[in-house]
């Protein structure tokens, strides 16, 4: 019987080595794995590429992660917010390196990489200083430029439910990028409210199918509220 | 002569939404749009994380924390909307198959360069987060800005100075003061505020502006 | 308001014009948009460009469309089957054109038009007859075969239920090639089972969210049977 | 020496797929592995038309014309399976998410390159499907076929005569005579039918087979 609960988040990303990809996905606090964060922070990881649309907030999360000086670099489309100020200072003193991807380029390129496409031309940022240095090409009457997969070792995502094997369904604008993401890495990570019985989630209704999922994490409700 | 405050600028921008279209609306300024689409009239939002039929916001102490905008603002869904993951939000955006996005400016240049990301400031922390996308997907772009820098400066340019978000993009600019066409032939003045003439309007503008366009 | 529905599967397709590209949706009988193929064939259009995954099946539905000599060019991964002889015939008296296109890749190119990718590297094919003539790239550890997408003039798919928007939702297998190729041209019609009432669709479920959807045609169950 | 029987064959791939496998069986005979995977143990089988979580055929008169398997075939869903679109079907294969492809072939070289979708012959009309994605996208490639023709000729060759499916994918071949691994040095065989000589093997093989594998 496959059953891909784990005990703790802890547990769930206690693997996770020294330089590591790690996806971190969620818009704002929608759909952002917080206790996978948190257990990622314990865990002592160093030298992370992260990828997410954004580069912390406030004092928390990413932005701890951040903070810790755990982090190489990030892969975002949006650093700058009015509490990001961890990410803005290590930044204006090298201490971190940024790749500013716009962000459906950011999605498409997450997505490349869970559907095995080697690059791909989009007309996004073409003309512009994030197109600089980068492969164009002209098809039809529009002009494009060449970008690459993101692939990531893990994923650490957000559901609203799992069963054993992996399935997920999320919750209204909490999906975001966690389908795309938990797509794109070696070993992709939920946390979820609830672990319902194999045959609770409807067939139709799944998003993301367990065969991209390794690990599921249900997060007790005190823990959710405390976050 | 009368500016358009910010709320009349989304009322003249919602006036050009006809019912039926597919519609993005920028962080910032051109959120207020949505405060003046018709009601009773379909109109679909779209937001880049993942919502079409995106309603307004809650009352409050009805917010979701699991239902928010681009601006991660709480929203609404309305009755007919549906979800769906951020690449498929884009490919909609990329795919051009919303009719409008519109969004903020700093610079839109005579060919239709926008200018809405970076300040080009050298010590400025990038950030851009859906707009190239926007800019270069959407069927229609229109830009809501005001017209003039805090310094009296026109922010309709022969050139952009700032960093392009995307080229030759813009197909309509909303400011305080006008409405501007930007067409292949050059800047058509579609409407301006009571009691400006086309000829101070070109003087403020700086670059040369049409009046053929200009209802009678 | 909008209302997306139309009275008939004929005054849906009236304006299809001769020489446009329509994709059929459909894996066998499962999704496939019978009573809009049947309007097709009806409706007169010529020199038609088709995208299916097949090229036709016995006497009805796109087989009657190839015998009738209306198509042109057929785009399709899988046309020789025991009884596909309508196209096989008039392909072995050079009647009609064969695009041949590994499935995969077939999925891709249309879901890649939906998308607004100007074009993408894809594994499959490599070293075969089928990427001969086609720009290759070795990225990484692997080649690449570069790929263009498929647009179309219209779609014609198959959903199990609609709203006045346009929203859809297929059942169990019959989504296949249907909610890619609504994404993929400038004219989606949906013939569908019933259109219910807006918000009787689950907003988590929709899977062809309205955008994509230009005319849906509620079949009658009797035609349903009859087909 | 005794061949083994279609039956046979498919018994033993099933053999060889562990629990947990996520799994795609190609049309024909790989379908037959379906049979033989143990009871009781979450194999996951995958089809290219939007299904992962396949069950057996239904009972006579259970069919559901919307729940076909890639060769359009009544089948079952699992409970905890999952229905998705073509492009999501194969962006599990493309992207390297199937632990295992079982594809039949008329040939297989000793480089692993794989042939099983056109025969060559010039009044053929070719019809390719997914053979060419599963043959590049999963991380195994099994292939199950018959030994040698109908003419006693070889099906495992030095280099493919018939056009290609894909290069250098095949991992293993499970023939009706034995079961070889196809690695950068050569063609392992693993096992053998019963009264067959490694000797014999070989001679009917044509190309150089190794016999370090063979379990004592």
């Amino acid at each position: 019987m496959i059953d891909k609960s784990v005990a703790s988040a802890e547990a769930a990303l206690a693997d996770v080595p020294d330089g590591a990809t790690v996806m971190i996905a969620g818009f704002g606090g929608a759909g952002q794995p917080v206790q996978l964060i948190e257990a990622l922070i314990a865990q002592g990881a160093r030298e992370l590429t992260i990828v997410n649309n954004n580069a912390g907030n406030g004092d928390a999360g990413l932005a701890a992660l951040i903070a810790a000086k755990r982090v190489r670099k990030i892969l975002c489309s949006f650093p700058r917010q009015a509490d990001s100020w961890h990410f803005d200072k290590l930044y204006r003193a090298g201490g971190i390196e940024l790749e500013l991807v716009p962000q459906g380029t950011l999605a498409e390129r997450i997505r490349a990489a869970g559907a095995g496409i080697g690059a791909f031309f989009t007309p996004t940022a073409y003309g512009t200083k994030l197109a600089e240095g980068k492969e164009t090409r002209r098809i039809g009457e529009r002009d494009y430029v060449l970008e690459y997969p993101i692939h990531a070792d893990y994923a650490l995502v957000k559901a609203d439910r799992a069963d054993r094997w992996g399935n997920l369904v999320y919750r209204k604008s909490a999906r975001n990028f966690n389908p795309i993401m938990a797509s794109a890495a070696k070993c992709t990570v939920a946390q979820v409210r609830e672990i319902v019985p194999l045959g609770a989630l409807d067939p139709e209704v799944v998003v993301t199918p367990g065969i991209f999922v390794k690990r599921v994490v249900k997060i007790a409700a005190s823990l959710r509220k405390a976050a | 002569m009368k500016k358009l405050d910010r709320k009349e600028m989304a009322a003249r921008v919602a006036r050009d939404i006809p019912e039926g279209a597919y519609v993005n609306l920028g962080i910032g300024l051109p959120t207020l749009v949505a405060d003046y689409l018709p009601k009773g009239k379909d109109i679909f939002l779209h937001s880049e994380n993942g919502i079409l039929g995106m309603g307004p916001k809650p009352p409050e102490g009805e917010q979701d924390p699991d239902l928010v905008n681009a601006g991660k603002e709480p929203v609404t869904l309305l009755t007919g909307g549906a979800f769906f993951h951020h690449a498929d939000a884009f490919a909609m955006i990329r795919g051009r198959h919303l009719d409008f996005a519109v969004l903020g400016a700093f610079q839109v240049s005579v060919a239709g360069d926008l200018a809405n990301w970076h300040t080009g400031a050298p010590d400025a922390i990038p950030a851009v987060g859906g707009a190239m996308d926007l800019a270069v997907g959407a069927k229609n772009v229109l830009v809501m800005m005001e017209h003039l820098t805090k310094s009296g400066e026109s922010k309709i340019v022969e050139r952009c100075t700032y960093p392009l978000t995307g080229a030759r993009c813009v197909n309509r600019i909303y400011t305080d003061l006008a409405v501007i066409d930007v067409k292949p032939d050059g800047l058509h003045v579609v409407d301006m505020v009571e009691g400006l003439s086309f000829d101070e309007l070109q003087r403020l503008t700086g670059v040369a502006l049409k009046k053929t366009a200009i209802a009678a």
